[in-house]
């Protein structure tokens, strides 16, 4: 996994944005050093065992995965192009992932620090709002739901117009 | 018509399924599913369709061999 | 290590901030998982092989020990109390520190991502303009130099005054 | 009284050295500093001086124990 999830912008991106298994962070953050930059920056979005005052068990995502890996692989394009990042990466798990997992991981490299962390920021703003991914909630009391869609539609009238917060 | 449903909406529809009748647009595709199933209606609007993996409009022409994928408002992260 | 350098809210701060040694990386962001937090960023600094148009082959940092690690401990404690974080973590390095290697690192994990990279900013940039540790860049060419000073004063007027980035 | 310096104030001085004349304040053991090697004014001037791990300012009384630090700015990160 470690060489095919990161956006080396000469190579174009051929990596796969989604897992089906655990993420291997300390594999991927070893992948991330790059001898030009001085900042790393990584996020780990993680279940946590509780969700609108409700007991978590466990979640479970599913994607279009096609889709999914196709704006995962854009979005990092951009974020490059925007701040000439040394490393961008981002895997999106499917799947089981149980309380203090990872369910997604964002990990951006460059010189200075500014431009790591708002790069990483960016990203995963991108990913929450536009790829084709959901969250399955399985509450301690064997209840399920689908939730914490994105609503911005009903904001902006358009389905293909968010509010991202890194633009707060 | 090959039609694949995700997430929330498997709560109102098979997650495979076909629509037989002759549909033009996107549209009248919608229309056929709020037919099947009336309580989706909702959160079909809240939904936006794709072919072929890429996002269409409601005005969209389709032809009988293309694959469907009803897209809810993303959850990740 | 691992315990020792997080900022535990009940517990106090008896952490050591500072390490002659390499930085175990995993091993702090295995220890920054919590069940309440969705949201884990790390930031890492770490030695570029150029500054200022020079060729680095090292850093050295050099610190006023017992008072780094009271500041450290102290910033910790002021980024719990601004986003009541789940855990903060802080670990700047002595010594040598090759290209690549990390200089200093910042977990945060908070419920929510806005806090989580806000207080992680907040912590590295008064790390980098308070914690009396100093930087002595070895170039490849042989020479060395003290660099990269904070330079506030000349703005504020007052050496304990800083403008700090994420103000900005 | 005992002084230790650090980092680029190691060009102008040692890093641990005695100041045997009696100095009240902080002032004026700057003063002395400076008599002991010009060249460290402007450096100096950008210092700030700790006694017993506590910043201190100019006007500070020492006591002929104290330990004091001569700390640069920051250049950590």
């Amino acid at each position: 996994m470690t060489a095919s999830t990161s956006y080396h912008p000469a190579a174009g991106d051929n990596a796969n944005h989604l897992s089906a298994t655990a993420i291997d962070i300390p594999a991927l953050l070893a992948s991330a050093h790059h001898p030009k930059a001085g900042a790393i920056v990584l996020f780990s979005g993680e279940t946590r065992d509780n969700s609108h005052g409700r007991e978590v068990s466990y979640l479970e995502y599913e994607a279009q995965e096609t889709m999914a890996n196709k704006m995962i692989a854009d979005i990092l394009k951009q974020a490059n192009e925007k701040w000439q990042l040394n490393i961008a990466i981002a895997v999106h798990r499917t799947g089981k992932v149980a309380v203090s997992e990872t369910a997604v991981v964002v990990i951006t490299a460059s010189a200075h620090r500014s431009e790591a962390y708002a790069a990483n920021r960016f990203i995963i703003d991108k990913i929450k709002h536009e790829a084709p991914i959901w969250k399955c909630e399985y509450f301690t009391d064997g209840s399920k739901e689908w939730g914490g869609n994105c609503n911005c539609r009903q904001i902006t009238g358009d389905a293909s117009k968010h509010i991202y917060e890194f633009e707060k | 018509m090959q039609i694949q449903v995700y997430a929330i909406l498997k709560n109102y529809f098979d997650k495979d399924f076909t629509v037989e009748e002759a549909v033009n647009t996107i549209e009248s595709l919608n229309t056929i599913l709020i037919q099947r199933n009336p309580s989706a209606k909702d959160i079909l609007a809240g939904c936006r369709y794709a072919v072929n993996d890429n996002f269409v409009d409601n005005q969209f022409q389709l032809q009988p061999n293309d694959s469907i994928h009803i897209i809810p408002p993303s959850s990740g992260g």
